[in-house]
């Protein structure tokens, strides 16, 4: 039996560290030494195969003077903004109409939420053939009449964003709103008993006071979303393929075809770079919003 | 002494046709048309014939349905020479999906119990790696993972794709099952401690019994991930192992003369298949299972 | 003048009858208590009044006025809840005034409320703090004070106390009973705990399964239970039981396990009957000692077990068959296995018929 | 032998002609094709491709592009030599243009076998279309500017575009030859001459091509073979596009002269690239696999293959040696002008793939926005011509 | 012998010492109750002595054996939770044999060793059944039975009945002890409820900040309590304080607030000393009507609240500068305001040093 010595610590609860073994080597080898290889690279002027000839910024200068990147980050920009915040208020809002003891609460759910079950490929392909206007709504609005109707987001330069965006929220929202409705039916009912006997009326009740209460739920559901915009690829490539011209670009686009069909790997690993420090200037306020403010409950 | 009663009594009266609730399932109405509208297209549009698609509107439900599309999807739809449709790549999916499902969640399901009942020096870092990991673009990783498959041998196997897919499912799931563990009473882990249980027993024989909501929230995130993935299947692996989605690009993108919306409709419909009914049968557990392990923390 | 009145409420889930024609009349000012185990419906007769349930039938009657189809917040309550229900993103203040700013109170007069609320619940400091920097006594002022507000005629109060640590719960029980004195609001008190009931209430409402069994004071309550379960519910440890005869040949006595109990100094409702029926005793109305020779009856008994709790001490030993439980004082040095004689006089007995176990 | 092919020819007419390699192959004692199609173009599936060289399962043949898209792989010795197979089949003395061989040649030694000629310099006119304007079918780039209005009139898209990238390079590319010269071309894609780039000349051929652009409004299509169904039913006066349309004419049994007109360097300067698809045989382990792939390797160039392959494709064969009675009219001008040796190397052959990508997301911007000036657009290429490598 | 033995104990949360150098020998058969109020380390040193936290320093022996770093399972002990935590899969019989199981004891012996515990206990028509289908009591008992399958000489209990109603909680209290009647395991068990530390207990450790204040017999806990924090900790409704001085100049006499209060009938631990100090003296340690007459102090006051509590009533009153509690018999008719007249005892005071609050 034991005795007083110390057992060494390394192998105490040995089990539970070898088990850990498979995170472990994935976080390091493939979180961390992926990444360094991939910021290693973005400095040399690879073409097909990975070379360390260091040639310093230059891949940096030439992407921030590509206008196709430049487009891609504005795409991005823009893709993002409205992801967020349309993904949040739509499934928050969606959330609430289900938390009003609807009837068929189950089947409108599952409604909501089936897109989610389809990939990017097929959600581009859909909304790719729904929103075409020579057969899309476009045609039959017109061929119901109404010979001016215009709706042709996909092949316009300046809406096409807003096009995918559109099958974006379809096959995204399901999920964002389970989440909600999950953080609703967590919520105190007293709260809600104490705000009808305080007389406020139920949007008001939504507004100032179950949203606040329901920050932990919006953080995951930003962090969700967040970490989907990044990587956008599918939904592009299949519903437009960056057209009309370069007008719906995204930045992991610019990836795959610098690296594959432009041949320079250079190129390629100095735009992911870029996308992993767009990645970090969104997780490190997340991180200290998390961290920062557990340290501060103690 | 019932009938001694004035004024207002017994239930308030309610109205139906309030405006409040014609608002709310008004809007409930059109949102259900915006979230079916797509599906109701794919369907239709699959069971019309070419020239029906050509002359008629998408909206219009078929004159005459035909299944021709289906079958052509299925078994005939050629891409190259191989004029075998979406039945092969189905199987090949199947095949990627029941190895990379069990070994991911199994592997995840493991780290977040580790994470939450064994703590040891280090875990929260290494965690903290895994969760960053869930944010770095797949690009960035796409080449590197190239080369580690090279040394290991694994390049173009369905064991090598079966690795690319636990290791990126692992942070999701790592997260999820680490919050869900955590939910769960420290008591009855340390009674099992007390009563000589270890990582292992406690894992199986108290653990997993519990986790069923959580288990099936990971089964229908990896389940719709790796089934519907495209871009991974595509490069790490080759044609004798292609998956369904693979298939499904290559039987859209074909074009022959006219693109064959009927035959595209199909075909996506058919891929999306596995995971729509794994949605519409546990639709309900997915949403407790959400609740259980993602609200919290 | 009744200060809420309920007649004939009716309250339905579904297909489950939770409150049966239920009558109820409050007066003004009175501190009533509902009481009763979990389940038997306290809480669902409170949102009934409070308006935050739909009644299924009957009427409710708020200061003279039928209230049964108004909105909660027309009705002249306030409420505090059993987790206080505060917002949580709000300050103490923002909590007390988000009712009235909502009602479009003017903002001087809303400052006068809120600062008159902060002054009788003494948490003029903590307006500026949030919730989550509360103690649980904090709180519960401050949901009282959402209530105080906005100056209502009747408070409801759901288990405020039962989150709580004793310590703390025997001093703001205390508390609530000082506002009480205060401001002299009609107050209705839903707890499961006989102790707050009992040091709290004007008058206690017995409930169980959605009935009110015995409404009264809490003397009344304690020394006249009106049937059986309520003997047994109120008193810890509770009232000991002894199952048998009453007979009026002669003297009236109860006939228990061949021992004859007089009673002809119990104070019948009505004439005494023979009959089956429950004799109930409560274990500090049994005596021990020098007094034994004044009581009405006594025996000779063994001690089983001692429960020493300080202030008094619980001592369990079997009579008649029976095992029962006496309190004797905190400083008796009985110990397990002692021979003691003890007694008890018919006037503190209850005495319940068999079938019915109603007090007889 | 299994030989695993990857390539990415699917359409129609492709898909047609790799069935008579596959064939062929399949015919010779053991060994079986076994098809990886990959659909979506070489962007996509260059990708797989190279990752799975480079990731160590490779497969057995695949097709690429020649010239300067392989370079690298040849270089980090991925690819199998076949100098041995060429030495023996004297493919010096067969290919024509020996230039086809030189883009599969480094160090002396052999890489790759190249299959095909594929012009890019062709326009493609739909007579239906013009019959229905009521406008005779244009003779040259001239005419058909002329004609244009003509057919927006009678509710046509004078000009049908796809919307890759590859395709608004490419009908750039034809323009430059057939407007600028060739001079002018070989000054700015052999010599990188970003002077001439610059050059008002250079600015003529941007003109035009903002002309183009306006004659491509309305074919709201993206795949190229889209593009040219609209021409086969007439729904657009014509297309620029290189000899492989002429496999969808083919498909959909129109003749040429009677359905649809050819007119190489958009009848104004007769000349084609030799540009074309090659073979490459990724180096494998075994010995009997890499029999098998010089075997493939020695079928692909033999004549019959050739005759049948180029035939379904629409392509020129890369052997002069051969009778192709049976081509069709295009084919057979394109035929003509290779024997007279009017020929200009391709694209692939003189560009890395890094800067024809620059030109390719240029020229699709280009093409798309109507906002950029003909200027404008001159000014970014002469930028992407002085980078070039 | 002792049979649980902790030396020199210390445990840190990461930069928080929750447990400071802490020592306690407990005899084989003892009953010890751990008692302190939320967050006092508790159940960290239950947890420690389990060996579910790993110690920072000192050592912990069972039965003679340093079990400083063995498992848990390994010590000997058995452990009952506050939530029970049975597994909820497993059936009541497999809840008790898997420990038995993981320890690879034979079939055979399992199955005797699971009917002896369900005898015991009297569980043995709930074997089949699953954790969800039991009431709170029968799952505390199968609780116990998981420890008493496994044979073990120490039982560890924390907080077992803070999750169940009063009356159940009483009880089962009782049952508890019984068993410890009959098993003479040596039991430790953490409670906040002094309740149960005071009906259970052989010996009460009260703990404070990871340090144990006192450890004694409930009796002497009660009456004589160590320092003021366990006095005013010991006791519902707890003691009362007077602040005052303690003169030695003649008889020693407590002077607060103008009065004099004899206490050389009070059990000085050291010889009196003149200087600052408490005094303090428990509610139910005032005596009212004609006992006053006998004891060594009295004075005369007013009641200004009562809370009858029907067993007893607490009346609350103001001597001396201090609003003090006393307890009076449930029948007293004491009413707001009545003119009543106390007294008390020297001999039932405690009191302690001013600074060090230790008792004198
Ligand atoms: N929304 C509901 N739907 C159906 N039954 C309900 C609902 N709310 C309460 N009940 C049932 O009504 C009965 C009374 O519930 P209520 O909450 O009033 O009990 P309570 O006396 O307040 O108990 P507790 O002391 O546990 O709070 C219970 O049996 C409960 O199961
Ligand atoms: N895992 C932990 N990390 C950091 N601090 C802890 C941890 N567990 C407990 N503590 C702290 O240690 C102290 C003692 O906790 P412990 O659980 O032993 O209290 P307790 O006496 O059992 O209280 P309770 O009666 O509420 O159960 C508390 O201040 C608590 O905040
Ligand atoms: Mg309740
Ligand atoms: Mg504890």
């Amino acid at each position: 039996m034991a005795d007083a010595k110390r057992p060494n610590q390394l192998f105490r609860n040995l089990n539970a560290k070898v088990a850990a073994l498979p995170m472990i080597a994935t976080a390091l080898v493939i979180f961390v030494g992926c990444t360094v290889w991939t910021v290693v690279h973005s400095f040399t002027k690879s073409k097909l195969l990975p070379k360390l000839d260091f040639v310093g910024l230059d891949q940096y200068d030439r992407l921030w003077s590509t206008n196709k990147w430049l487009i891609s980050i504005e795409n991005l920009a823009i893709f993002g903004f409205f992801s967020l915040v349309l993904s949040i208020s739509i499934g928050f809002f969606l959330a609430t109409l289900l938390d009003q003891k609807i009837r068929f609460e189950n089947t409108i759910r599952t409604i909501i939420l089936y897109p989610f079950a389809l990939s990017f490929v097929v959600t581009g392909l859909a909304w790719q053939w729904i929103l075409n206007p020579d057969f899309g709504i476009q045609s039959v609005v017109r061929s119901m009449g109404w010979e001016s109707f215009n709706f042709d987001p996909l092949y316009n330069q300046d809406l096409v964003i807003y096009g995918i965006l559109i099958a974006a929220m379809w096959q995204g929202t399901g999920l964002i709103m389970v989440l909600m409705l999950a953080g609703l039916r967590g919520i105190d009912q007293d709260i809600w008993k104490a705000s009808r006997v305080d007389g406020i009326p139920r949007w008001k009740t939504y507004i100032f006071i179950v949203i606040p209460m329901m920050k932990p739920v919006f953080i995951t559901a930003l962090v969700l979303i967040a970490s989907g915009i990044v990587k956008v690829y599918d939904l592009v490539v299949a519903q437009t393929n960056g057209g009309p011209g370069i007008a719906s670009e995204v930045p992991a686009k610019y990836v795959i075809e610098s690296m594959f069909k432009n041949q320079n790997l250079g190129q390629a690993f100095a735009a992911s770079t870029m996308m992993l420090v767009t990645v970090l200037i969104i997780l490190v306020p997340y991180a200290y919003l998390e961290f920062g403010g557990k340290r501060r409950e103690k | 002494m019932k009938n001694n009663l004035t004024g207002p009594q017994g239930p308030k009266p309610k109205k139906r046709m309030s405006p409040n609730n014609i608002m709310l399932y008004g809007t409930l109405l059109l949102v259900t048309m915006y979230y079916l509208l797509p599906l109701y297209v794919m369907v239709t549009t699959s069971l019309k014939g070419m020239p029906e698609i050509r002359l008629g509107n998408i909206f219009d439900l078929p004159v005459e349905v035909t299944f021709e599309p289906w079958v052509k999807a299925w078994s005939t739809a050629c891409t190259g020479l191989n004029c075998d449709g979406l039945s092969r790549g189905f199987m090949n999916s199947v095949r990627i999906l029941i190895p990379s499902a069990i070994l991911s969640i199994l592997i995840a399901s493991v780290n977040g119990y580790a994470l939450a009942n064994w703590k040891f020096k280090g875990s929260e870092v290494f965690f903290t790696i895994l969760i960053f990991g869930a944010f770095i673009p797949y690009q960035v990783m796409l080449y590197p993972i190239v080369l580690i498959l090279k040394n290991l041998g694994l390049m173009g196997s369905l064991w090598g794709l079966v690795l690319v897919h636990t290791i990126f499912g692992m942070p999701i799931l790592t997260l999820l099952f680490r919050n869900y563990f955590t939910s769960l009473p420290d008591e009855l882990f340390k009674a099992a401690r007390v009563d000589g249980a270890g990582f292992w027993g406690i894992y199986f024989r108290v653990m997993l019994p519990m986790s069923l909501p959580i288990f099936v929230v990971a089964m229908i995130i990896q389940v719709t991930g790796i089934w519907n993935d495209f871009l991974f299947g595509v490069i790490y692996t080759k044609p004798a192992i292609y998956p369904m989605t693979v298939q499904l690009n290559n039987i859209v993108n074909s074009v022959q003369g006219v693109k064959e919306y009927n035959v595209n409709m199909a075909a996506t419909l058919l891929t999306g298949l596995v995971p729509l009914i794994l949605y519409f049968a546990s639709g309900k557990l997915f949403v407790r299972g959400i609740a259980a392990g993602a609200v919290k923390g | 003048m009744t200060s809420v009145s309920i007649k004939n409420l009716d309250l339905n889930f579904g297909a489950v009858k939770v409150l049966k024609d239920l009558n109820l009349d409050i007066p003004e000012g009175e501190f009533l208590v509902l009481l009763g185990s979990s389940g038997c419906g306290k809480s669902t007769l409170l949102n009934c009044i409070a308006g935050l349930l739909d009644v299924s039938g009957g009427q409710i009657h708020i200061n003279g006025e039928n209230v049964t189809w108004a909105q909660p917040n027309e009705r002249g309550i306030g409420m505090v809840f059993q987790s206080y229900a505060l917002y949580p993103q709000m300050t103490v203040e923002g909590n007390l005034s988000f009712g009235l700013k909502n009602a479009k109170v003017p903002k001087a007069e809303i400052a006068k409320r809120v600062a008159h609320a902060a002054e009788v619940l003494q948490i003029e400091p903590l307006l500026k703090r949030k919730p989550a920097a509360l103690s649980g006594g904090q709180r519960q002022r401050v949901a009282i004070g959402r209530a105080l507000v906005r100056d209502v005629d009747v408070f409801l109060f759901d288990e405020p106390l039962s989150n709580l640590d004793a310590q703390l719960r025997a001093d703001l029980r205390v508390e609530i009973k000082r506002l009480h004195h205060q401001l002299k609001n009609t107050m209705i008190y839903v707890t499961h705990d006989q102790v707050e009931a009992m040091t709290l209430a004007d008058r206690i409402a017995i409930m169980k399964g959605g009935l009110i069994y015995q409404l009264d004071s809490p003397d009344v309550i304690y020394n006249k239970p009106c049937n059986k379960y309520v003997a047994e519910f109120i008193g810890s440890p509770s009232m000991n039981f002894f199952e048998g005869e009453i007979t009026t040949d002669g003297a009236p006595m109860f006939v228990t396990a061949g021992h004859s109990i007089p009673i002809s100094n119990y104070e019948f409702i009505s004439k005494p009957a023979a009959g089956k029926g429950w004799m109930g005793i409560r274990p500090e109305h049994i005596v021990t000692g020098e007094a034994v020779d004044a009581a009405d009856f006594a025996l000779d008994t063994t001690v089983e077990l001692v429960e020493p709790m300080g202030s008094d001490t619980i001592v369990w030993c079997e009579i008649m068959g029976v095992r029962i439980r006496l309190r004797m004082d905190g400083q008796s040095k009985v110990r397990d296995d002692d021979k003691i004689r003890i007694g008890f006089d018919a006037a503190r007995l209850s005495l319940f018929e068999k079938t019915t176990e109603n007090r007889i | 032998t299994d030989l695993e092919v990857t390539h990415w020819w699917t359409s129609g007419g492709e898909a047609a002609a790799v069935a008579e390699f596959a064939e062929a192959f399949n015919a010779t004692e053991g060994n079986t094709w076994v098809d990886g199609a990959i659909a979506g173009g070489g962007g996509v599936a260059r990708g797989v491709i190279v990752s799975r060289i480079l990731g160590g399962d490779p497969m057995h043949a695949t097709q690429l592009n020649h010239g300067r898209q392989a370079e690298e792989l040849v270089e980090a010795g991925l690819m199998l030599d076949l100098t041995d197979v060429a030495t023996e089949g004297g493919w010096r003395d067969i290919v024509h243009p020996v230039s086809l061989l030189d883009s599969c040649t480094l160090d002396g030694k052999i890489y790759c076998v190249p299959v095909n000629i594929h012009s890019w310099q062709w326009i493609w006119l739909s007579h239906k279309a013009y019959a229905d304007a009521g406008v005779p079918v244009p003779a040259n780039w001239d005419e058909f500017v002329a004609s244009a209005p003509a057919l927006r009139e009678a509710g046509k898209v004078p000009l049908a575009m796809g919307q890759q990238s590859w395709q608004s390079a490419g009908a750039f590319g034809v323009m430059n030859v057939a407007i600028g010269g060739l001079d002018l071309w070989t000054k700015v894609n052999v010599d990188k001459d970003a002077e001439a780039a610059a050059s008002p000349e250079m600015l003529k051929v941007f003109k035009a091509a903002a002309d183009a652009r306006e004659f491509a409004v309305g074919s709201n299509v993206s795949d190229w073979n889209l593009a040219t169904a609209m021409v086969i039913n007439g729904e657009a006066g014509g297309q620029i596009m290189g000899d492989w349309a002429q496999g969808e004419f083919a498909v959909a049994e129109q003749v040429a002269g009677v359905d649809y007109t050819c007119l190489p360097g958009l009848g104004v300067n007769e000349i084609i690239s030799t540009a074309g698809d090659a073979f490459y045989f990724p180096k494998q382990d075994d010995p009997e696999i890499e029999a098998a792939q010089k075997e493939l390797a020695k079928l692909l160039l033999s004549k019959e293959v050739q005759v049948d392959f180029n035939l379904k494709k629409g392509s020129l064969p890369v052997r002069g040696d051969i009778d192709l009675s049976a081509a069709n009219d295009c084919m057979k001008k394109g035929l003509e002008i290779l024997a007279a040796g009017n020929i200009m190397p391709g694209g692939d052959q003189v560009l890395s793939p890094d800067t024809s990508g620059q030109i390719e997301d240029l020229m699709v911007e280009f093409w798309n926005d109507t906002s950029i000036t003909a200027e404008d657009a001159q000014s970014r290429y002469a930028e992407i011509i002085a980078n070039a490598d």
